[in-house]
């Protein structure tokens, strides 16, 4: 219950703030955004460990599940509740709505209220997207995600906001269109294995070879289509280089706040559907196309890694290293070991932190110098000592710096993948993949050098000072967790385990 | 959904009320329309708005609770004894009748309420809604027309009154070459119809649906029968706005005052499809029909056509109104699915694929009615008619943009109305149903509909004003017709289920399931 | 008795007259009267099968199909005065404010 | 093992002086809280942390080695996974490590109060905190019982080079060298990474020693290797050339962080940080590092020769390579970064060549008297007021004795004299290589040959700087009248001295084999090891194993070689440059000066490589995803907006042309239909 009593309490407080005087609006929207950030944590705290919600779906944690309306042969239901890989996000979310609120406190100053309902609205969404286990309520709430987000880039973003709200906007939708036909075949191709649209139930219902044939299809055709289907629908939000050109514009236009859910919470929705759906349901097909699967993930890493080298623009860089660094997750889920999807699910929370905790720093310099142009800038070292730490840390800490989160979560991907029996000439793959952290180092350290470092100098006539405390807290918050996360990376890694060994009993190796 | 069967014996079926109290959503249409006529004969130059527009919305909410009542009841329905069949045969009552009646009051009311704000100091407000109400009532009867004969006269007692309606404003140039454009293609479809009719009178010798099955079963005069069938859906591809019928559509939703726009593109729309939906099933059913006689192929083309042609015209619109128009050109095309996605033999999915063409009527009569209001309402405080037009409206009538933008969003499949569910499971459905390449087109279509209207929204709440508006007042009723329809919208996404049951169980009871 | 086909044909040939009215007269009142035409095709079939079948169905129809028609030009000669009020012309292609 | 109990303290003292120093740089900045700019805490912690190392240098002489998991980093349940711990590992090696780390780090910070509080310098804190953040990371890498912990650590210690090495990040120079040192390495580190990945899937451990049910990945090479192998994955490969291959991938990690060719290009720019620095990371300890951990897990390498044998080919050359480019320099610092370059060429040369003791030998003199020479620099380097060319100093003798005579010893151990600390070291170093080379792996040879050539090269440049600065007249208005150095940069200098002299006599190896008299106390200490981490297990792994066989040959004449090689060298300078005035006779090399001067283009083929390799491909990539990728994707929708701006021009507004096209579609539609369903007939 407490699930949905968190769900429908964030949206209340999003309708509350959205009426609330914009004077107020940032300072109660942070704190009723913190009642789920304490309720999440009290969930994780009260967690026991209960297998993997999909495939034992009898003793899912904080569930429930009614009778909701019915779709043809089948019972669509409210059914929501918590396993080992959704928890985590859920924490994710809830901590990163706050802090991203926080972050939004200098930058927005107009139709604030509006923007702080948007941001809690936006977070009911992402609740309900990682807690539900109907494929219908499920969608409902990915489809939900995409109105605030159109908004927050379109009114509150930057000089080519329209373009990149309506690419966003357009590209994602058809993404769902294409996933929704390519999973209701597969759910119409299992026949009268079963009568709900519950996702554990066709989970288990296809990993029991319960496909058969859809007019004409057969069973492997059906499967293929509808893995390819759901992996262009999930790969575009992930995003999966090619389907990757609505990030860039995306982060770059949206203002700091929104960038941070962007590349905090909502590229996971990809991946985490992509574990749930495809690799959970159609794990044979993943094993049958691995190498083609793997192809994606190492292009996306390198091909992304060399155009953030290529960036001037310090959110742009950080925006292709996004789709670097989830091509790690890829990697990490077509591995299918336990180390391998087990440290994409972990990546997941870690990159969305760190990541986060990215946009925020550069959304802190950006606020003073208003401008983010690598070469405009320069020493601000000399000016923000503490800022420009927490970025230097930051950026470390992208670049996978031991005891931190990142690190952990790259090193069991790698490990994980390493040794995959799914994919063939796994060890080729994963030293190609891991290249990646070279470029990485590449790219930020050449940033940081020309933008923090030698002598002082700014293109835009602002004058440059500390930063403000409420701007400076989050991202101190920020690099705690992340750090915390990299030094005892049980605080998750032992639930994800857990939730993930079901996963891989058909196929794949250890 | 169907209520204890206590009060369903208490109905027509138990015997409690006579027959021909089930035609009561009917009945209440029509007698408001005398009634409105007798106080316009009596005071031809009343401008008494509130009483007119009261009348009428009165009229139109009690035929809509006798709608509701009978369908909790079951009235017509399986549970108490089946349709209920009056007249000779020449009228039928059931779930479909019942379902289709409180869409079209529902609009009806939404329109009168709007109305009232609308015509205020127009000269011949009487006939206005008279006009509107007769309309209603023959869409009510084309939803229950149990002959082609009766079909036909229903589909005249809707149409005529819309001419009028459309051509309403009459120094108004748009509003008249509106009208004649509906008219003139309007007498062209409907002689077309007829002369299907007549064709299929000749091969079979009847009008009852039941008979036309039947006689067609053993005719070998396939190819009249053939150019029949292919004639009177062209009859019915004229109310529905489809490809290569809907040249009138355009320009009468364009023309027309706003309120009327609402009440063709939604009602007169569905009446369209519930006639077009009992004819084919009945009467040419796929059990019976001659193999030579493939309407379902006719359907697929029309709805591939017709949604194509809807969408991609309305990306490139300059005036919201017309966009709208385009788009509701389009929406007909998904509705087409439901016919389209049909298999022969009783399969069960033909009724669940129907029903969900008729929810997606039932949830797009709110949310285009609205969007149409809103449109009047602009009209109203004399704002242009151009996307750009509208740029920061927001600032000024945010409710009004919201419930605006509610409706764009809902249209365009989002899930903050119900227009997200009627898609997504007419779409679902047509994929059970085997046809996943229509529901492919249509998704691509939705795609573009999604870039479309959201252009209406970015022009009301991202763009900044470019012109000041002077809004003068808030006009009541008109803000309670949008806001009537955002409400019904927004409850339609978590209380979809009884609606999609009642329509699939209707439209099941259509194919004798 | 004459074959039915040959009523079928006839009918077809009338209806056909009426669409090239139609299509080819810009006058709204010859466009009318081209409807008509189309109607009465139909007339035609319904009242010749109606002996055909020995039911009285198309009889009745017929009657219908006439009362209607007269509603139909009625409703007509109102838009097409309407039309001649505000675009000074009965000649249907007038009437172009609106198109794309 | 009460004392081991406190081996994590060791690790934890000089952080601890990092969180309070980074505590003040943040909380306090401007305020002068802590005394000497955090110095004092730093200095307390190292010291404390000598003497702990001290006391478990003692108790592993007394009680044996120690080896203890003490955090389940990452726990896998079942089978096939794998359980990630931090452990610390006392034993014989990362004692003497322990105290080596510890000792140099006390005196550089000691030495600091010298170079950068009395020269006022500004972020004192947070130079502390780099210190203390170093001493720390460098400290867990040495006591590291397992390869994760050891590369965690291992990148720990970069990120603090980085940090010291931008130290002064408010002129354009350091920063740069930072990022340079960092992606240097961390290129090499890239490999590394893989290795210990492979190392996982391998071996499903990266244990050094076997504790506790975790087993050791060495000892199950080394049972791969001699038959009785279970559950190790090959990949296909059979056993030997799989562990070449991991083996060499590990070994990336070292070429990069102990400056070994091709990825030593990073060291000399390193340079740009301040001395002490230069002193404790890229002379004593942090370039240590990559030596270290070859030895720490040279019970796996000394199963692989043919990683051995590339491994001392490398040493050999990068010894030589090195040294030749130190000859032409003109900065005092360059020179002794070329010089510590070749010197790690050297220890690599031996754990090459099977001198698993000599490398370590080395390792100890080398971390005294580069950490000596480089402070020495240091003190010159405030006299000369931070002008380092030696071509504007000279004598600087009588001006400043402690210094000169300090730098003398070191100069003479680097040099490898009798009987200076280098000496011992570097003979023994040569002798192994030697030996083993004879011994039938004539590659060896070629690596001897290398080495022994560079001792020359190292003689003469070693004392063509000690000549330049300290004799002749001074060549510049500074150097005239230097500015004067304290206590607590003379301290170090001492202490460092002595040790640079006197380290030599823990493993007197050719006196042992002409009195008999027991005197290789180094090699009896490293013999008596864990009992898969010792040098004897070692030795009978190479020669079982590596097939490596000692020829009998006798160490003196490979001494006195060697020594005669330096001599010459020294010679050669004191020829050249000792007289009042000497002139760059280096110029009378020519051609070849300047290729030594630049290096042997070596950096500039490298930032080429960047540049076109790395940039190139990136602008590459961005103009083919903008245009190409993301020109599809508008392409679509501009599309599709076209064909519907051409779609509605159906509508032509003229209402006859709607019936005649209603019409048309009628027609179109019957004959389709007619023809598909057949009514024609």
């Amino acid at each position: 219950m407490i699930i949905e009593i968190l769900i429908a309490f964030t949206l209340v407080a999003a309708l509350a703030t959205f009426f609330a005087p914009d004077r107020v609006s940032g300072k109660l929207a942070f704190a009723l955004s913190l009642v789920p950030v304490v309720g999440s944590l009290y969930m994780w705290s009260l967690f026991d460990a209960s297998g993997n919600a999909l495939l034992q779906g009898s003793q899912v944690a904080f569930e429930t599940n009614m009778p909701w309306i019915s779709l043809g042969g089948y019972e669509i239901a409210w059914h929501v509740g918590l396993d080992g890989i959704s928890l985590p996000l859920f924490v994710l979310t809830t901590v990163l709505t706050s802090l991203a609120i926080v972050s939004a406190w200098t930058p927005i100053d107009t139709r604030a209220s509006q923007f702080y309902g948007l941001m809690l609205f936006m977070e009911a969404s992402l609740l309900g997207v990682f807690s539900a286990l109907d494929f219908f309520a499920w969608f409902v709430f990915w489809e939900a995600v995409l109105v605030p987000m159109y908004f927050l880039i379109g009114v509150w973003g930057g000089p080519r906001r329209k373009y990149a709200a309506i690419k966003f906007f357009v590209y994602t939708n058809v993404a769902s269109l294409a996933m929704f036909i390519g999973f209701m075949a597969l759910v119409f191709a299992l026949g009268d294995s079963v009568t709900s649209l519950g996702l554990p139930e066709i989970a288990q219902a296809t990993r029991a070879g319960e496909v058969g044939s859809y007019f004409g299809l057969g069973a492997g055709a059906i499967k293929t289509v509808a893995f390819a289907a759901m992996f262009v629908g999930f790969g575009v939000k992930v995003p999966i280089a090619p389907f990757h050109t609505w990030l860039p514009d995306a982060h770059v236009e949206a203002p700091t706040p929104v960038s941070v859910m962007l590349a905090g919470v909502l590229l996971k929705m990809g991946t985490y559907a992509l574990l749930r759906f495809n690799f959970t349901m159609l794990p044979d097909v993943a094993a049958q196309y691995a190498i083609i699967i793997a192809v994606f993930a190492v292009v996306s890493v390198i091909y992304g890694a060399f155009l953030a080298l290529a960036q001037q623009d310090l959110k742009r860089i950080v925006a292709y290293s996004s789709v670097s660094s989830m091509g790690y997750v890829i990697l990490g889920l077509v591995a299918y070991t336990l180390y391998g999807v087990g440290g994409a699910t972990f990546q997941m929370v870690a990159h969305g932190l760190i990541s986060g905790l990215m946009f925020m720093t550069v959304g802190v310099i950006y606020n003073t110098t208003h401008t983010r142009m690598v070469g405009d800038m320069s020493g601000l070292a000399d000016r923000m000592p503490v800022t420009v730490g927490i970025l230097v840390a930051a950026a470390f800490g992208y670049m996978g710096l031991p005891l931190m989160a990142g690190f952990a979560a790259e090193f069991f991907i790698f490990v994980g993948s390493f040794g995959s029996q799914t994919l063939p000439f796994a060890p080729l793959f994963t030293a190609l993949a891991m290249f990646g952290i070279v470029v990485v180092a590449g790219y930020l350290l050449f940033a940081m050098q020309r933008t923090l470092f030698g002598p002082f100098r700014l293109e835009t006539d602002y004058t440059v000072g500390p930063a403000p405390l409420h701007d400076k807290l989050p991202i101190a918050v920020l690099l705690l967790l992340v750090i915390a996360l990299g030094v005892a990376p049980e605080l998750f890694w032992g639930m994800i385990l857990d939730a993930v060994e079901p996963v891989l009993e058909t196929g794949g190796g250890a | 959904m169907s209520l204890p069967s206590v009060t369903a014996t208490l109905l027509q079926s138990g015997g409690a009320l006579p027959e021909w109290t089930a035609l009561a959503p009917t009945l209440a249409l029509a007698l408001t329309a005398l009634a409105l006529l007798l106080v316009d004969s009596i005071s031809p130059e009343t401008k008494n708005n509130a009483l007119l527009a009261g009348t009428t919305a009165v009229g139109s909410f009690v035929s809509l609770a006798f709608s509701g009542w009978y369908l909790a009841a079951g009235t017509g329905q399986s549970g108490t004894g089946g349709e209920i069949v009056l007249y000779g045969e020449a009228l039928v009552v059931d779930g479909m009748y019942l379902f289709f009646s409180a869409i079209f009051a529902s609009v009806a009311a939404m329109v009168a309420i709007a109305s009232y704000d609308y015509l205020a100091g127009k000269e011949y407000q009487g006939e206005f809604y008279a006009l509107t109400m007769l309309a209603a009532t023959g869409m009510t009867l084309m939803a229950s027309a149990n002959s082609l004969a009766s079909a036909f006269v229903a589909l005249e007692l809707a149409s005529l009154p819309s001419y009028a309606l459309v051509a309403f404003l009459k120094k108004n140039k748009g509003s008249v070459e509106a009208g004649l454009k509906y008219f003139l293609i309007g007498a062209l479809s409907s002689a077309i119809f007829v002369f299907g009719i007549s064709l299929v009178y000749a091969v079979t010798g009847s009008l009852l649906f039941s008979d036309v099955a039947e006689a067609l079963g053993e005719t070998e005069l396939v190819g009249v029968a053939g150019v029949g069938v292919l004639m009177i859906a062209g009859g019915f591809a004229f109310k529905t706005a489809s490809v290569p019928f809907h040249f009138w559509a355009p320009e009468a939703y364009e023309g027309a005052p706003a309120p009327i726009s609402g009440f063709l593109s939604s009602a007169s729309k569905a009446a369209g499809f519930a006639v077009a939906f009992r004819v084919f099933v009945e009467a040419f059913s796929l059990s019976a029909i001659p193999e030579g006689i493939n309407w379902v192929i006719l359907f697929q083309i029309l709805a591939v056509v017709t949604m194509t042609l809807g969408n991609f015209a309305a990306a490139t619109q300059d005036t919201v109104k017309r966009m709208l128009a385009y788009s509701s050109i389009g929406q007909a095309g998904y509705v087409l699915i439901g016919l389209a996605a049909l298999a022969g033999g009783a399969s069960s999915q033909n009724g669940d694929v129907m029903g969900a063409a008729m929810a997606h009527l039932f949830v797009y009569g709110f949310m285009n009615t609205g969007a149409f209001l809103f449109i009047a309402l602009t009209e109203h405080w004399g704002i242009g008619r151009t996307f750009e037009d509208f740029n920061g409206l927001a600032s000024k009538a945010p409710m009004a943009c919201a419930a605006m933008a509610l409706f764009m969003f809902s249209l365009a499949g989002l899930p903050v109305g119900g227009g997200f569910f009627s898609k997504y499971f007419l779409f679902a459905n047509a994929v059970f149903a085997g046809f996943w390449w229509l529901a492919a087109l249509g998704a691509i279509n939705s795609a573009l509909s999604l870039f479309y209207y959201s252009r209406v929204v970015k022009a009301m709440w991202i763009e900044d004003a470019t012109s000041e508006f002077e809004i003068r007042s808030k006009p009541v009723g008109l803000y309670a017709g949008i806001m009537i329809a955002a409400v019904g919208t927004f409850l339609l996404l978590p209380a979809f289920g009884p609606i999609i049951e009642t329509a699939q169980t209707a439209a099941s009871a259509l194919f004798g399931a | 008795m004459v074959p039915a086909q040959w009523y079928l044909l006839l009918a077809a040939a009338v209806f056909c007259i009426g669409v090239f009215g139609v299509l080819t007269r810009s006058n709204a009142l010859m466009f009318l009267m081209s409807v008509e035409l189309m109607l009465n095709a139909a007339n035609i079939n319904f009242v010749a099968f109606s002996l055909q079948w020995g039911n009285v169905t198309g009889q009745t129809f017929g009657l219908f199909t006439m009362a209607i028609a007269a509603a139909e030009v009625a409703i007509g000669i109102g838009i097409i005065l309407v039309l001649y009020r505000n675009f000074r012309d009965t000649d249907v292609t007038s009437a172009t404010t609106m198109r794309w | 093992m009460a004392a081991f109990d406190y081996a994590p303290v060791i690790v934890l003292l000089p952080f601890l002086s990092f969180l309070v120093a980074i505590g003040t740089a943040i909380f306090a900045r401007g305020k002068n809280v802590l005394p000497k700019g955090g110095a004092l805490p730093g200095i307390v912690a190292m010291a404390g942390a000598l003497l702990l190392s001290i006391w478990m240098f003692v108790t592993v002489e007394a009680q044996g080695a120690y080896d203890q998991t003490l955090y389940t980093w990452a726990s896998g349940p079942g089978e096939g996974t794998f359980t990630l711990t931090f452990g610390v590992l006392v034993d014989q090696l990362s004692a003497m490590m322990l105290v080596i780390v510890t000792l140099v780090s006390l005196l550089v910070h000691v030495f600091s109060l010298g170079y950068m509080n009395d020269e006022d310098e500004t972020g004192l804190p947070r130079y502390y905190a780099g210190l203390g953040l170093f001493s720390a990371s460098m400290l867990g890498f040495v006591v590291a019982d397992n390869l994760l912990m050891a590369f965690m650590f291992f990148e720990l210690v970069g990120l603090c080079s980085w940090l010291l090495i931008g130290f002064w990040f408010r002129e354009p120079g350091p920063p740069s060298a930072a990022k340079k040192a960092f992606l240097v390495t961390r290129f090499g580190d890239y490999f590394f990474l893989i290795g210990v990945v492979a190392v996982f899937a391998t071996f499903g451990t990266s244990q050094f020693s076997p504790i506790g049910g975790m087993e050791a990945f060495p000892v199950l090479a080394e049972e791969a290797l001699t038959g009785s192998a279970e559950g190790i994955n090959t990949f296909g490969f059979d056993a030997a050339t799989w562990f070449n291959i991991v083996g060499l991938l590990v070994l990336g990690g070292v070429v990069g962080k102990s400056a070994q060719f091709p990825l030593h290009t990073w060291l000399p720019d390193a340079m740009e940080g301040p001395t002490p620095v230069s002193a404790l990371i890229h002379a004593a300890t942090m370039v240590a590092a990559g030596v270290f951990l070859v030895a720490r897990m040279y019970g796996f390498y000394a199963l692989i020769p043919t990683t051995l044998a590339i491994i001392a080919f490398i040493g050999g050359f990068t010894a030589l390579f090195a040294a030749t480019m130190g000859v032409v320099k003109r900065e005092i610092k360059q020179v002794l970064a070329y010089s510590t370059i070749s010197q790690y060429g050297y220890m690599m040369l031996a754990l090459g060549g099977g001198g698993y003791v000599a490398a370590t030998f080395h390792l100890m003199t080398h971390a005294f008297f580069k950490a000596l020479l480089f402070l020495g620099a240091g003190s010159v380097i405030i006299a000369m007021h931070h002008n380092e060319n030696m071509w504007d100093m000279g004598g600087l003798k009588e001006r400043m004795p402690v210094t000169y005579y300090t730098f003398l010893s070191g100069s003479l151990a680097l040099a490898g004299i009798f009987p200076f600390a280098g000496f011992w070291s570097k003979d023994e170093v040569l002798y192994e290589t030697l030996v083993h080379g004879l011994g039938g792996s004539p590659l060896l040879l070629a690596a001897y040959a290398m080495g022994l050539l560079a001792v020359f090269f190292t003689g003469f440049y070693t004392f063509r700087m000690v000549l330049l600065t300290f004799h002749g007249e001074p060549r510049s208005e500074t150097a005239r009248n230097p500015h004067g150095v304290r206590w607590n940069v003379k301290g170090p200098l001492v202490v460092l001295g002595v040790l640079a002299a006197t380290a030599g006599f823990a493993n007197l190896v050719p006196v042992e084999k002409l009195t008999g008299a027991n005197v290789d106390f180094l090699h009896d200490w490293l013999y008596h090891g864990p009992e898969t981490l010792n040098g004897e297990h070692y030795s009978t792994l190479l020669h079982d194993v590596a097939g490596y066989t000692a020829a009998d040959f006798s160490v003196l004449i490979s001494a006195a070689v060697s020594l005669g090689m330096a001599l010459a060298g020294v010679g050669l300078a004191w020829m050249l440059y000792n007289d009042p005035s000497p002139e760059e006779h280096t110029a009378k090399l020519g051609a070849v000066k300047d290729l030594w001067y630049h290096n042997y283009y070596q950096d500039e083929f490298q930032v080429w490589l960047a540049e076109t390799g790395g940039l190139g491909i990136a602008r590459g990539s961005d103009k083919f995803d903008q245009g190409v990728v993301d020109g599809v994707v508008n392409g679509v929708s501009s599309v599709s907006l076209f064909s519907g701006s051409r779609v509605k021009r159906v509508q032509t507004g003229v209402v006859s042309n709607y019936a005649a096209l209603l019409t048309l579609g009628v027609v179109v539609l019957m004959v389709a239909l007619g023809l598909y369903g057949g009514w024609f007939l």
